[in-house]
């Protein structure tokens, strides 16, 4: 099951200050959304508004719906908890918990919730899921070592494992391989089009090339200088973004001209 | 490019074959560099100018490790600095002053061991550990002085009293402190509520003991009478003592604990209470025991408060909550402050150094426990 | 309005959070509650004292020329505990934590702590007994030589009973304290900013000063304020150091007194006024702990914007 | 194990007394006693099973305190109560209030380390001049006077003295401010004067260890404690007396009660300037208080029984044992005894 | 200035664990080398060991030569901070000191070494290192902030810029474009062209498009199975790795047919 994503008139801000201004998109579910824009234009700042994750930080707070399936996240009453639970999220820099196995790290979204898990069903959750990401072969022999005794590229792979297993129902992504070769990137992409059959995808992407391949839409943010807010510019189907796009800005910068 | 190597141009086959350039001339990278035997040479000769200037003004090991000592941080920082350069120079003293300052905490370390096991370890034996001093009189111990026969009486009651109050205001200051801890860190977002607590809690670091004793004295006269006088009072007293040092170094390691693993767990819709209990503390775990073992030891050897507070016994007692009560430290302090025996005070001071013994002995045992907890949950990486 | 899904189990499980949150919350009060019972407490047992005839206060004066000399006495050996414990403790936690060999650490690590082990009715006797006669020579040396500094002015203590050797065996005690609060903060230290200092060409003592140390800094703060709270509250192991008498500059003279200890010498036989005085002389105490920790959270504020935390 | 004498078996049960008491007696005072106490409290508890005597050597003043306060059933003090304290003794004692019995006498050596030398003799002036570090010398002319025949060094004096409030300190000083007026001129109190600033030390053990470990030092302290130390024979009338019990017995002889209390109180004002030949004057009376009435019969029987144990012959004689201290004589003994016989229960 | 590395017969351990086995290679002076393959292949652990920063991690050690034009690095007598302060590092995440400002940030390096730098060349300094590394817009006004306060891309070109301030003789790069846009991608790669000009550079990328962009040769790593230590397998000119490699592997990694 997977659910679509409405965002209406979204304000988001950092005490004070402005970062992203006036955001109105509509995210289709079981397809593939790639927000693209230059560094600080407020992508992850976004990205974090989809799940609540922005209010986790100090300041943080927002203007505005987001509606997942019509229910607005931000109404009153609403559970961050639950929230998350349904759109689970892979950071940009790989954080497995430091304390736990790799085995734990893929269970911990399962375990840290307190639910119980048979030992066969979690064998079976923590294979399927490592699979997933494209890292089971590398670890399988070293499931009960810890997930920080791994390089960069492994870390963040387990953590996108720890993500898929808790099966959310929309998978925000920001920039999940950039700290990837190209053979766990191409092996991520690869699942990323598998789990768009089932669910909502939403990823922050600097590689073009990626957003093409991957995405069914594309957002282009942009700002207008340092201090301004970050501003979607451009949304539309990625091959119509990156071949024809309506904006000279989106033009400019997907064929690297920009600035 | 330099001109120091009598390589040839480089050669593009991946397999390096050549022999290696025969003459090769010294490493341009290990110039001005201090070669191996200089920290032992420099060592030596300090030793020798050490040993001399202290014939000067008296010999004594001390005054020659203290030379020696001084002539070495000196001559290897100068040495240092001519050949190696000021960085290297200000690198070594640093060095070189770390340490010194260890072995400097090691002489007190090691002189209040050594006292301590001179003095406690003759009188440590099964009579000792097993017996209390319900009965022991200056006659006993007088009459133990003249015939020669085994000191009487032991620190059994007082082992009882030491952990029991121990383990009562662990128990009530443990929860509190990190509850406290986790507060500031986690939820009180540094509004004014808990910017008082983080200062209040410094300020109640400085209460001195024997107020925190009064204080619950007072305190439990109000609720019980004045002739509430128990264990569970000292364990209070205590805990007024205990818990600054448990917030406190709870709040420094929680406060270390990366965001980035909170927000990890927050995204895979784990609950708030959840995370702490399951991530944050978890990580930050080996810190925290350690700062809850020091608070423990902070307050284990505490006599002031525990004398106002639990009174004085010479029996077993195990009721926390009735009657008086002895720990070590009130034992040591009575036994060398008002000897059983005025006339015959060895006894007394046999005793008192050995449950030194047995209180320093109870604390390390407590230390690796707290150490073997905290090696089962932290971060397994790191160094 | 339709109801929202979202909201409809949003409830299970928040119980959790709130009982959490409610006792997290409910224990700072708790500390809040008692350190204000603590000090209504102390402010009601001394009300006698500042109520009193001045010439009925020990000394004959009034209560600020009875406190005077002992703050500062108090003061005098919390500074002598903390001008060598801060840095011997800073340095030995470096030790453990950047300098020694790795698997030598964790033990020496335990070691060190062992000083906090030792209860203070040891260290009082070992100070009498074992560091006081060991300082005397030495005290006798600074007479001689720099008696014309006032700190040193001669003749020097017979038994090395001074202010000055309290302080020492303070500081032994701080140490562990200090030492072990900045041990711990200084092996959180990232690894990325070590590492972005060796990158550079530091010096072992360049990364230290560069990462380790801004890092730790309001942890180091704090570790000084905890071993300052134990300095100036430590009562039994002055009582039994300290040759007490009244204030003199001279360090190894015996003389001055601090607050911790003049209650403890003094509260056995202390009766009605003489009680309220002592109590105030706590108050005193109190006081000045909340000063020193005013400008301690001045200092860490000041760089608040630079914390090493996140 | 609670009984680590049961291989010694020196508290020999001396037979149960005639009433069987049972219960929890608290009391609270001076820490001098608490040697004498440990004493009486093993004696009386092997005479009396089912009894527990618990006593906290908190010092007089904390004693008194908790006993006014109702938190002691009896405190043990280096000074009887004074008038006022009896006045609200009454809040918890009944209309009669409390009594002072005395139960403990210990003489005050004063004590010195000079080796080779076991005694000096003194009178009160120059043990004054001494003590206010007036004499600083060991071989100063006014020593000497007195001590012929003896190589006095020329070691400086190194006056010790009590750095907590103590009842040693009052009873000396009071000696000092009676026997040597024209030298001693400050206010009698627990506290050493401020203005005299020489090495102290905490607590009777402190000030001997610190006098045994510097030579040419002299402090004062209860006489059971000096251990090796060298002790002055104080002059009084034209002799200089040794130090012993029954030199202390006999300078308690001469003391005459306190004027204005009840008939059961038996405070005792001690004649420090006596003549009288063979009596030690440098002693400290330490008192039990009582209150005149309890709330029930089981705690009068009690105090009474334990009370009456600690002046009867067998417990003054366990406390010499143990404590060192001199035991009153049989007269005050019988006269303390009446006194806490008539305790009662009150309304 | 800058200078050529030859390594001989290099093995690095992890304690006991062989990560890379057997690396020969000679880096010339002025030009950019390229390392690509595999996450967990080792390229992160061999760069490291080209500046001695291997030694920092527990259990860090190596066998054989690495040589700084001809003066071997592991050579007894020589000291790391020498090494270091002539071999510059990027790392592979951004690591901007917290506690000082971006200024103090640029001027870290520089501060180190003793010299007195007056106020004004301190400034043209940090100017032309920001602007370098394609940041100076973004930050010229708050100089003073600390640069922790940067989005994960502008801390990234802080941390570069800060390298390029001491003006090392080698500089390495630890996939330092993985965390930026492409906007300050190009602007690094374009940078990496100048600095060509005067130092070496050695660059770890999972971006083929940059390595084919910007390095003279390219080294291809590879890795037979986990646990099994890192290779070298092919080391030659960019256009010959790229368009005509002599080792299958190499031609299956490049094109993203690997695995
Ligand atoms: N915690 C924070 N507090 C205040 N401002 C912030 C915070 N995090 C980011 N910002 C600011 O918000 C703006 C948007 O930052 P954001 O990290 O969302 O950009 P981004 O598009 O994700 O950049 P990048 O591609 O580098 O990750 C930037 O100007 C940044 O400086
Ligand atoms: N600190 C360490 N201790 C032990 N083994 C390590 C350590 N760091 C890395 N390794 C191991 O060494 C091997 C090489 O790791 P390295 O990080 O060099 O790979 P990499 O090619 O840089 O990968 P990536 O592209 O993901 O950064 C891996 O198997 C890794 O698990
Ligand atoms: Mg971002
Ligand atoms: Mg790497
Ligand atoms: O018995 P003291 O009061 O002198 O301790």
């Amino acid at each position: 099951m997977s659910k679509r994503i409405d965002v209406k008139d979204l304000n988001v801000y950092y005490s004070k200050f402005l970062a992203v201004e006036d955001v109105n998109i509509e995210i289709e579910a079981k397809s593939v959304t790639a927000f693209i824009g230059p560094s600080g234009c407020g992508k992850s700042t976004f990205l974090r508004t989809l799940n609540r994750m922005h209010e986790v930080i100090p300041g943080g707070r927002v203007e505005g719906e987001v509606l997942l399936d019509g229910d607005n996240l931000y109404e009153s009453g609403v559970d961050p908890v639950t929230v998350r639970s349904q759109i689970g999220m892979v950071f940009q820099r790989p954080n497995p918990f430091p304390t736990m196995s790799i085995k734990d790290n893929v269970l911990a979204g399962v375990k840290l919730n307190g639910k119980k898990i048979s030992r066969s069903d979690a064998d079976s959750l923590v294979e399927k899921s490592l699979r997933g990401a494209n890292l089971w072969n590398e670890v399988k022999d070293r499931l009960d070592k810890p997930g920080s005794g791994l390089s960069g590229g492994q870390q963040q792979r387990l953590c996108i494992a720890r993500t898929i297993a808790v099966k959310p129902q929309v998978i925000l992504m920001d920039e999940p391989c950039s700290a990837l070769d190209p053979i766990s990137t191409l092996a991520i992409e690869d699942l990323i089009n598998e789990l768009k059959s089932e669910f909502t995808v939403v990823i922050v992407t600097h590689n073009m090339q990626q957003a093409a391949r991957v995405s069914d839409k594309t957002a282009f943010f942009n700002i207008a200088g340092t201090g301004k807010p970050g501003k979607l510019i451009e949304y539309a189907e990625t091959a119509t973004i990156f071949s024809n796009p309506s904006v000279k800005a989106t033009e400019d910068y997907v064929s690297g001209r920009f600035g | 490019m330099s001109a120091t190597t009598t390589r040839k141009t480089p050669n593009d086959s991946r397999n390096l074959q050549n022999p290696p350039p025969v003459a090769r001339k010294r490493n341009s990278l290990a110039k001005g560099h201090l070669p191996r035997w200089a920290v032992p040479g420099i060592a030596a000769a300090s030793l020798i100018l050490g040993a001399a200037a202290s014939t000067l003004g008296g010999f004594s090991v001390a005054t020659l490790a203290i030379y020696t000592a001084i002539i070495f941080v000196i001559a290897s920082t100068v040495i240092t600095t001519l050949v190696e350069g000021p960085r290297q120079g200000r690198n070594a003293l640093a060095t070189n002053l770390v340490y010194a300052a260890f072995l400097l905490a090691l002489i007190p370390l090691a002189s209040v061991l050594f006292t301590v096991l001179q003095k406690g370890l003759p009188g440590i034996n099964t009579h000792f550990l097993f017996h209390s001093m319900n009965g022991i009189t200056g006659a006993v111990d007088n009459a133990s002085v003249e015939n020669g026969t085994p000191v009487l009486g032991g620190a059994y009651h007082a082992v009882i009293g030491t952990l029991l109050i121990t383990l009562w205001s662990t128990v009530i200051s443990v929860p509190v402190g990190m509850l406290t801890a986790i507060y500031l860190v986690e939820y009180g977002k540094n509004g004014p509520l808990a910017r008082a607590i983080t200062f209040f809690v410094d300020v109640m670091t400085g209460i001195p003991s024997i107020v925190a004793g009064l204080f619950a004295t007072a305190l439990f006269a109000v609720l019980l009478g004045p002739t509430a006088r128990m264990g569970i009072v000292a364990a209070v007293a205590l805990s007024v003592l205990m818990i600054p040092t448990v917030v406190r170094s709870t709040e420094e390691m929680l406060k270390i604990v990366p965001n980035e693993l909170r927000e990890a767990a927050y995204a895979l819709g784990v609950r708030k209470w959840r995370t702490i209990a399951k991530v944050v503390i978890p990580t930050a775990i080996s810190g925290i025991a350690s700062g809850v073992t020091l608070a423990i030891a902070r307050v284990i050897g505490e006599t002031a408060p525990i004398l106002v507070t639990a009174g004085l016994a010479n029996n077993i007692n195990v009721n926390v909550f009735g009657n008086w009560m002895a720990t070590l430290p009130t034992f040591i302090y009575y036994q060398i402050l008002t000897p059983t025996s005025p006339t015959n005070v060895d006894p007394s001071i046999q005793r008192a150094w050995a449950a030194a013994l047995l209180l320093i002995v109870m604390v390390m045992v407590l230390n690796l426990g707290a150490r073997l907890v905290a090696g089962l949950f932290a971060p397994k990486k790191g160094r | 309005m339709t109801t929202n899904a979202l909201r409809r189990n949003g409830s299970k499980g928040q119980a959790g959070d709130k009982v959490f949150s409610g006792a997290a919350l409910g224990a700072g009060i708790l500390i809040l509650a008692t350190l204000l019972a603590v000090a209504i407490f102390l402010f009601i047992q001394a009300l006698p004292t500042f109520t009193a005839d001045p010439t009925l206060i020990t000394g004959g004066e009034g209560f600020a020329s009875y406190i005077f000399p002992i703050v500062v006495g108090t003061v005098i050996a919390a500074a002598i505990a903390l001008l060598i414990a801060t840095p011997v403790g800073i340095a030995v936690a470096l030790f453990i934590s950047h300098y020694a060999p790795r698997k030598l650490a964790a033990g020496l690590g335990y070691v060190i702590d062992l000083l906090a082990a030792i209860p203070s009715v040891i260290y009082g006797a070992w100070g009498y007994l074992v560091l006081a006669p060991a300082l005397v020579p030495t005290f006798q040396w600074l007479a001689a030589n720099l008696g014309f500094i006032p700190l040193f002015a001669g003749p020097a203590s017979q038994t090395g009973k001074t202010i000055l050797t309290a302080g020492i065996v303070l500081a032994v005690m701080v140490l562990p304290i200090i030492t072990s609060l900045s041990r711990e903060i200084f092996l959180q230290t990232p690894k990325l900013h070590e590492e972005a200092a060796l990158a550079l060409g530091a010096t072992r003592w360049e990364m230290i000063t560069m990462s380790v140390l801004p890092f730790a800094r309001p942890g180091i703060i704090s570790a000084v304020m905890l071993g300052l709270g134990r300095a100036l509250g430590e009562t039994m192991a002055v009582a039994l150091v300290l040759s007490t008498g009244g204030l003199i500059p001279s360090l190894i003279k015996s003389g001055n007194q601090t607050i911790a200890a003049e209650i403890a010498l003094n509260f056995p036989e202390a009766f009605g006024l003489r009680l309220a005085e002592l109590i105030a002389a706590g108050l005193v105490l109190f006081v000045i702990t909340l000063v020193v920790n005013l400008i301690a959270r001045a200092i860490i504020a000041r760089h608040k914007e630079f914390s090493g935390a996140n | 194990s609670d009984s680590p004498t049961a291989t010694a078996g020196t508290a020999a049960s001396t037979g149960g007394s005639a009433a069987a008491v049972t219960g929890t007696l608290t009391g609270s005072g001076a820490s001098s006693q608490k040697s004498a106490m440990e004493a009486w409290k093993a004696g009386f508890e092997a005479a009396n099973p089912g009894t527990m005597v618990q006593y906290s050597p908190d010092g007089s003043g904390a004693g008194r305190k908790a006993f006014l306060a109702g938190g002691a059933q009896f405190a043990g003090s280096d000074a009887y109560l004074k008038a006022e304290e009896i006045e609200s003794s009454k809040q918890v004692c009944g209309p009669e209030g409390a009594f002072n019995v005395p139960a403990y006498v210990s003489p005050i050596a004063v004590a010195f380390n000079l080796p080779g030398i076991e005694t000096l003799n003194l009178d009160a002036a120059t043990i004054a001049k001494i003590f206010k570090l007036e004499i600083t010398k060991w071989n100063d002319p006014a020593i000497a006077a007195m001590n012929e025949g003896i190589a006095l060094p020329d070691t400086a004096i190194t006056v010790v003295h009590r750095n907590d409030e103590s009842g040693t300190t009052e009873n000396f000083v009071d000696y000092l401010a009676v026997a040597a007026k024209d030298v001693w001129t400050y206010e009698v109190s627990g506290d050493w004067p401020k203005d005299l600033a020489s090495e102290n030390a905490k607590g009777t053990s402190g000030v001997v260890a610190t006098t045994t470990g510097t030579e040419g030092a002299i402090t004062y302290a209860d006489h059971s404690a000096v251990g090796k130390l060298g002790t002055v024979n104080v002059k009084v009338g034209e002799d200089f007396t040794k130090i012993s019990s029954e030199a202390a017995a006999k300078g308690v002889e001469a003391a005459t009660p306190v004027e204005g209390r009840g008939a059961l109180d038996m405070s005792l004002d001690l004649k420090r300037d006596t003549t009288e030949s063979g009596s030690y004057p440098i002693i400290l009376v330490s008192y039990h208080v009582f209150c005149s009435s309890y709330k029930d019969q089981a705690t009068v029987d009690l105090v009474k029984s334990f009370g009456e144990y600690v002046l009867s012959e067998a417990g003054q004689k366990e406390a010499a044992a143990s404590a060192g201290n001199a035991p009153l004589s049989a007269k005050m003994s019988e006269a303390a005894i009446k006194s806490i016989d008539s305790i009662k229960v009150g309304s």
